[in-house]
């Protein structure tokens, strides 16, 4: 009995995958990334009763929602889960995103390759412009302020008259073709390639922060704002960049979306965007990317799944929100690093 | 750019300001008190409102009161609406209670992460929201006449109607109740002892979680009144009545200092008149942008709140 | 109520099932079992699923008819339908998924202009044609290419209606909107027709509680004629507020489609009363004694605004499948060249896929019901 | 003997409560001073305005003769001033590796963009802060744990960690707040003979501690607050001998200990 519940408690996968991880060779490595990204580009094809959703379309629901916000809770995850910065107001980078590009794409003819860049260049720049000052504030202010700022460019692109108002934008231009790829409305798999390699874009760059210094500025900030300060970590500099980055992924990701829906309304930017991608990302497990990840394509596909229960569904997924919290509260893949002990003496690693 | 209606209308978007105000300051003070003790945004308390505004529809509908057509005489009114505002208080106070022990205690006794938590409210609050919208057909739900709005006297441009004299004496008497409460009884010492500092209250045998039910139940009580005031002013509600309310009503206790309960009423008053002005003089659509940029502006200058935090974290 | 609903339609769908086993068809696309889909796309839940589920019964009760008078060698019609939530930013992922079901050839709605605006370009790459019963933005004959029909005027007639009442109703003329796609187009409209009138204007938003800020505008205005553009939930509690202030109790209130509802009589009570309201519909209670009657037989509720509306655009999808139509070019053609008769009007549509009978009616509320004052425009 | 950190005529207010009245402190090159005094005398709140976290209402602050009044903390940490704290607080949810290597980078150039692109300057910087952390976790005898998170370290480890993270600053001036609280007599005499040890390496200590025979065994200096006022300053022995310091802690000395 108490044996096997040792052996339990020793099966734990994201340690034993760790352990795994560590211990395999570089052509192991190699072999798994390729079937992983191999597996994620081939989703489309596997459009089958079990995965499949029954009542959308299941390609489309690999686009939008679950890529899109997938992309999006990676860059939240930056600033909520890594830096301890609570943001309610994402969707704002979202959102002008997707109205850099269809502003630009439908009027002006500028292609999407421009746009994703620019959409997050601007995103960018309105981070500065709300961080600067904001980001000087504690956790719940700053929530209180951001959850503003997010409204502010809803309403602001329903009063202007180059964003159509509340009527929005229509006949927003899809990307020319690319290795004869045609991104046509019909065919959202494309536009799924793109938000994936986007995805794998900012999953690398992530990866390579988290890592490195920023990385360690940010969880320490987290921390403890006060004795990161102590230790020398540039606090305002790093939650600035934390802001600043995951707008920018925000802005791309509403790029890429604006293009593939080809028509966008005011009213696809309100704060319950936001609050879903908060829940992404706690939910995944802040701070572990993998989780994150995990828990946002989980919170968007489940609803779709649940479609056949049509008018009970929203219902069903709050209560399981609440018990899922309440089961795992540090998310579905915690942050927790695998800890290893060392012998005092020999300095070798203890396995346990 | 409008100013000379707010010149000539300005007693009376004044008094409507004052009005809303105090349904907000209500509200708000459910979210600063939890705030207080558990440093939580209480995101389903929006939702507590909502109960409460069905508990009074109910009610009415229980006393056969309809449409707009007969005033009841101000007596049985005071009767009936006596037993509207107890009922819905109860209502949301039980909720709010029920609220904390389903959604909160267990991540709270685990210590979990305060996101945790607030996915769990928000878990909550669509829970209950989609609740209602089934329940009430997603429709729009009218409230009877219970007063006649003929003004009872007028100050300028301001027309005092019972229901608003009634609306400010009652949130005024709450305000004053709870203020009592909370300084002088044991569990009201308990609050501002584990808003002070949770482990030497603990120590001080404090029994914690009989005062954060205590303080949910508070919130709750207050939101329920408050949502009878509501009716009584707009006669309307609907499954998503809490939402836009319940943003204002905890901006307002930011922008007076969230934890802190006289920043949370003087943040309502301050809101609700800005709201008022700020949509006579650029037009109802920018007033929550307006409202939005004057508190980054407050919280630049005063990052705490007009009336800062009354709880000052322990520093190094 | 929803469990109600459910289970009629999924009663409805086995029975047609049934029938079809016993007796296939011939004509009809591969792989459907000899049946064809029509989708109703619309807001079965959420905020609108008031207005959304009378569409739907419109729409189910014409298929229930065709399916019991039609002749074995027509093909039986299934009833589908996609629920958007009135929101557009569903109806993508929803929309693809009709489109890729071949057994659907054609499509009754969307239901607000925003949804379809957002679901027309996946029907027009596919040429699944679209006719709406309800969405009257002018701008999505210009998203929906050929595929989009309407059997309503759009705000281009109906804005100038309400302006004409306005006119003749007053010199001081405000405009208010609620910033929906329907309400701030239709606005628009409107403030340029009555721009020599126009003593001010102002924006709320779906779920406005408080218009005393508005009322204080109103007043200093000191207009005598108050247009609202938008839905009845902020109509019925705008008149109230309105009626409620002594210097505004005596204004004129003039709205569209979005408050012509039972709902919006019950919200604002007595205030309702004497308020002018203009649709390019008629009521299906006024109509058709008839078939209201067996609406409310099958259904248990009374029609709704639209409800009328929805059952003739599904007729003519009917009328073309009768006339041996059964895939969508054949289904398109016909409903871009040929006219069909429905309650109360002829169907016919011009190149944009806009009714070519364009008229707007005039109604009002006398003691708490909807009635019809006379018709406006009829062109 | 140079003068490293050098507090002149300091005066700290809250709201007209007094904590630091006209205090004047030094540390030298290669010395360890230590600064005592009774519960509330104020030497915590030195550190704190040492170390940039409060503005003083009057004096300056000056590191290598050059003043730090209003710098940010981060700036004047990087300046040469590393701290360690009262109640052990490190980045619990970090490894004790990270916790040193975040020290660390503080001496380094490498910034965000040059994080992503992995230039060759950021690749040699995470080698450089990695084997300093090293380095310093075998100095102070806990290499073992590198791995482990800091929140799950024994008691004794975490002041060790804490006292490698500022280490990994390579300040000028190293300033521990009471080291040896809540240690056995044993540990105390390893913790001295550390605090020798890190002095020898050739970085100065301004050390608080309660612990009257620690801070006589090992300081060169000792300065003593009571009531936000230094009332006297010496070698151990003077102090030791010293009338109003006894005064002032008249018995404390050894229930302190």
């Amino acid at each position: 009995m108490s044996s096997y519940k040792t052996v339990l408690s020793k099966i734990n996968l994201r340690d034993s995958f760790g352990a795994w991880w560590e211990n395999a060779t570089k052509r192991q490595r190699i072999i798994f990334r390729v079937a992983l990204i191999g597996l994620f580009y081939a989703l489309p094809f596997l459009d089958n009763p079990i995965i499949g959703t029954p009542e959308t379309n299941f390609q489309s629901v690999l686009f939008y929602p679950l890529a899109v916000f997938v992309v999006m809770a990676v860059g939240l995850n930056i600033v909520v889960g890594k830096s301890g910065i609570l943001d309610l107001g994402y969707v704002a980078f979202f959102a002008i995103g997707a109205y850099t590009h269809a502003v630009l794409g439908t009027f002006y003819g500028v292609n999407l390759w421009i746009n994703i860049i620019l959409g997050a260049a601007f995103a960018m720049v309105a981070g500065v412009i709300l961080g600067l000052p904001a980001l000087r504030l504690r956790g719940d202010y700053l929530a209180i302020i951001t959850l503003g700022f997010g409204e502010i460019v809803r309403i602001v692109a329903l009063n202007l008259e180059f964003t159509g108002g509340a009527a929005g934008i229509q006949g927003i231009p899809a990307p020319p073709n690319i290795f004869n790829v045609t991104f046509d409305v019909l065919d959202p798999k494309p536009h799924y390639w793109l938000m994936l390699t986007f995805t794998m874009l900012v999953v690398w760059m992530y990866m390579r922060l988290g890592k490195r210094r920023p990385g360690r500025a940010w969880e320490a900030i987290r921390e403890d704002e006060d004795v990161a300060e102590f230790m020398g970590v540039e606090t305002t500099k790093y939650k600035l960049w934390a802001f600043v980055l995951g707008g920018a992924i925000g802005g791309g990701a509403g790029a890429i979306y604006a293009s593939q829906v080809a028509s966008i309304l005011p009213d696809y930017f309100t704060l319950n965007v936001s609050i879903l991608v908060l829940a992404c990302v706690v939910f995944g497990g802040m701070g572990n990317i993998w989780g994150v990840i995990a828990g946002a394509a989980l919170l968007q596909y489940l609803p779709e799944k649940l479609r056949f229960l049509s008018e009970t569904r929203i219902l069903i997924f709050g209560l399981l929100m609440v018990v899922m919290m309440n089961i795992r509260p540090d998310g579905l893949f915690p942050r927790k690093k695998r800890e290893k002990v060392y012998d005092k003496v020999t300095g070798q690693e203890i396995s346990r | 750019m409008d100013f000379s209606i707010l010149w000539s209308e300005f007693f009376g978007l004044t008094l409507d300001g004052i009005v809303v105000g105090a349904i907000y300051a209500l509200v708000s003070l459910g979210y600063t008190l939890v705030y207080g003790v558990l440093r939580l945004i209480n995101f389903a308390h929006s939702e507590i409102f909502m109960i409460g505004t069905f508990t009074s529809l109910g009610l009415s509908i229980v006393f056969g009161y309809t449409g707009l057509e007969e005033p009841l005489g101000i007596v049985l009114f005071f009767f009936v609406f006596l037993v509207m505002a107890l009922a819905s208080g109860i209502a949301s106070g039980m909720s709010a209670v029920l609220l904390e022990f389903v959604a909160y205690r267990r991540l709270r006794r685990r210590g979990a992460n305060c996101l945790s938590s607030l996915i769990s409210a928000i878990g909550a609050s669509f829970f209950l929201v989609e609740l209602f919208r089934l329940t009430t057909e997603s429709k729009d739900w009218d409230f009877p006449r219970m007063l006649s709005k003929d003004p009872v006297f007028s100050i300028s441009t301001a027309y005092f109607t019972l229901d608003k004299i009634i609306i400010l004496l009652g949130a005024f008497g709450l305000m004053f109740g709870l203020d009592r409460i909370i300084n002088t009884t044991r569990l009201g010492r308990g609050i501002r002892a584990v808003s002070q500092d949770e482990k030497t209250a603990i120590l001080m045998g404090v029994n914690v979680d009989r005062v954060i039910s205590f303080t949910f139940l508070l919130g709750g009580v207050l939101a329920g009144f408050a949502s009878t005031f509501y009716m009584l002013f707009y006669e309307s509600t609907k499954f998503n009545v809490g939402f836009l309310l319940g943003i204002s009503a905890f901006t307002a206790a930011v922008l007076g200092g969230i934890g802190n309960i006289r920043g949370a009423l003087v943040g309502s008053f301050v809101l609700g008149l800005l709201q008022q002005y700020s949509s006579v003089v650029l037009g109802y659509n920018w007033r929550d942008v307006v409202t939005f940029v004057i508190l980054v502006f407050v919280l630049l200058f005063k990052p705490t709140g007009l009336f800062g935090e009354a709880i000052q974290r322990a520093r190094v | 109520m929803s469990l109600v609903k459910r289970s009629i339609g999924v009663a409805a769908s086995v029975a047609v099932a049934f029938a079809t086993f016993v007796a296939p068809a011939q004509a009809a696309p591969a792989g459907c079992n000899g049946n064809i889909k029509l989708v109703f796309q619309g807001g079965l839940t959420g905020g609108a699923a008031q207005t959304g589920i009378g569409e739907y019964n419109g729409f189910r009760l014409a298929i229930l008819q065709y399916n019991e008078k039609k002749t074995a060698s027509q093909p039986k019609v299934e009833v589908a339908s996609i629920d958007t939530q009135a929101s557009g930013s569903q109806s993508p992922a929803l929309a693809l998924k009709t489109v890729n079901d071949r057994c659907v050839v054609g499509v009754v709605g969307g239901m607000y202009s925003g949804e379809t605006a957002a679901a027309l370009p996946y029907y027009l790459k596919a040429g699944l044609p679209v006719i709406s019963p309800s969405a009257t933005n002018p701008t999505l004959p210009s998203v929906g290419g050929d595929v989009f029909h309407r059997v309503v005027a759009n705000d281009l007639v109906q804005g100038p209606a309400m302006s004409k009442i306005a006119k003749r109703e007053g010199k001081r003329i405000f405009v208010v909107d609620d910033q929906t796609t329907y309400g701030k187009g239709l606005a628009d409209i409107i403030k340029k027709d009555v721009k020599a009138t126009l003593v001010g204007k102002d924006s709320v938003t779906e779920g406005t509680t408080n218009f005393s800020s508005v009322v204080a505008k109103v007043k200093k205005a000191k207009a005598d004629v108050v247009v609202y553009a938008g839905y009845y939930p902020e109509a019925s509690k705008f008149i109230k507020q309105l009626r409620n202030n002594a210097a505004t109790k005596n204004v004129k209130f003039v709205s569209g489609d979005g408050v012509l509802d039972e709902e919006y009589i019950l919200l604002a009570g007595k205030y309702a009363n004497n308020t002018y309201l203009t649709a390019p519909a008629y009521f299906l209670g006024a109509a058709d004694k008839a078939l209201t009657a067996t609406y409310k037989k099958e259904y248990g509720v009374n029609p709704r605004i639209y409800t009328l509306e929805a059952y003739n655009a599904t007729l003519f999808f009917l009328e073309a499948i009768k006339a041996g139509n059964t895939d969508k070019p054949s289904i398109l053609k016909f409903i871009n060249t040929k006219s069909v008769k429905g309650i109360g009007t002829t169907m016919k549509f011009d190149k944009a896929g806009e009714p070519s009978k364009k008229f707007i009616n005039e109604f009002t509320v006398k003691n708490g019901k909807i009635a019809y004052v006379r018709n406006l425009i009829n062109r | 003997m140079t003068k490293l950190l050098e507090v002149k005529n300091l005066t700290m207010e809250f709201g007209g409560v007094v904590a630091l009245k006209e205090v004047n402190l030094h540390v030298s090159a290669g010395e360890i001073a230590a600064l005592i005094g009774p519960n509330g005398a104020g030497k915590t709140t030195v550190f704190n305005v040492v170390t940039g976290y409060y503005q003083p209402t009057k004096g300056d602050v000056s590191l290598n003769s050059q003043s730090v009044l209003g710098l940010k903390p981060n700036k004047i940490a990087r300046l040469g001033l590393a701290r360690t704290f009262q109640n052990i607080r490190l980045f619990g949810d970090m490894t004790a590796l990270e916790n040193v290597m975040t020290g660390a980078d503080a001496r380094n150039k490498v910034g965000l963009i040059g994080s992503i692109f992995g230039t060759s300057t950021s690749r040699q910087d995470e080698k450089l802060s990695h084997s300093r952390a090293a380095e310093l976790l075998t100095f102070m005898g806990i290499s073992h744990r590198s791995g482990q998170l800091a929140r799950n370290l024994p008691y004794g480890d975490q002041r060790r960690l804490e006292i490698a993270r500022a280490l990994a600053l390579e300040p000028k001036v190293l300033l521990l707040d009471e080291p040896a609280a809540g240690f056995n007599p044993q540990e105390k005499v390893e913790l001295g003979e550390l605090i020798k040890k890190i002095r020898d390496a050739g970085f100065a200590v301004l050390l608080i501690e309660h612990d009257m025979s620690l801070v006589m065994k090992i300081s060169d200096r000792v300065s003593v607050l009571d009531f936000g006022q230094k009332i006297a300053e010496g070698t151990p022995s003077e102090i030791q001998s010293n009338q109003k310091v006894i005064d002032a802690y008249l018995g404390v000395v050894d229930n302190a200990s």
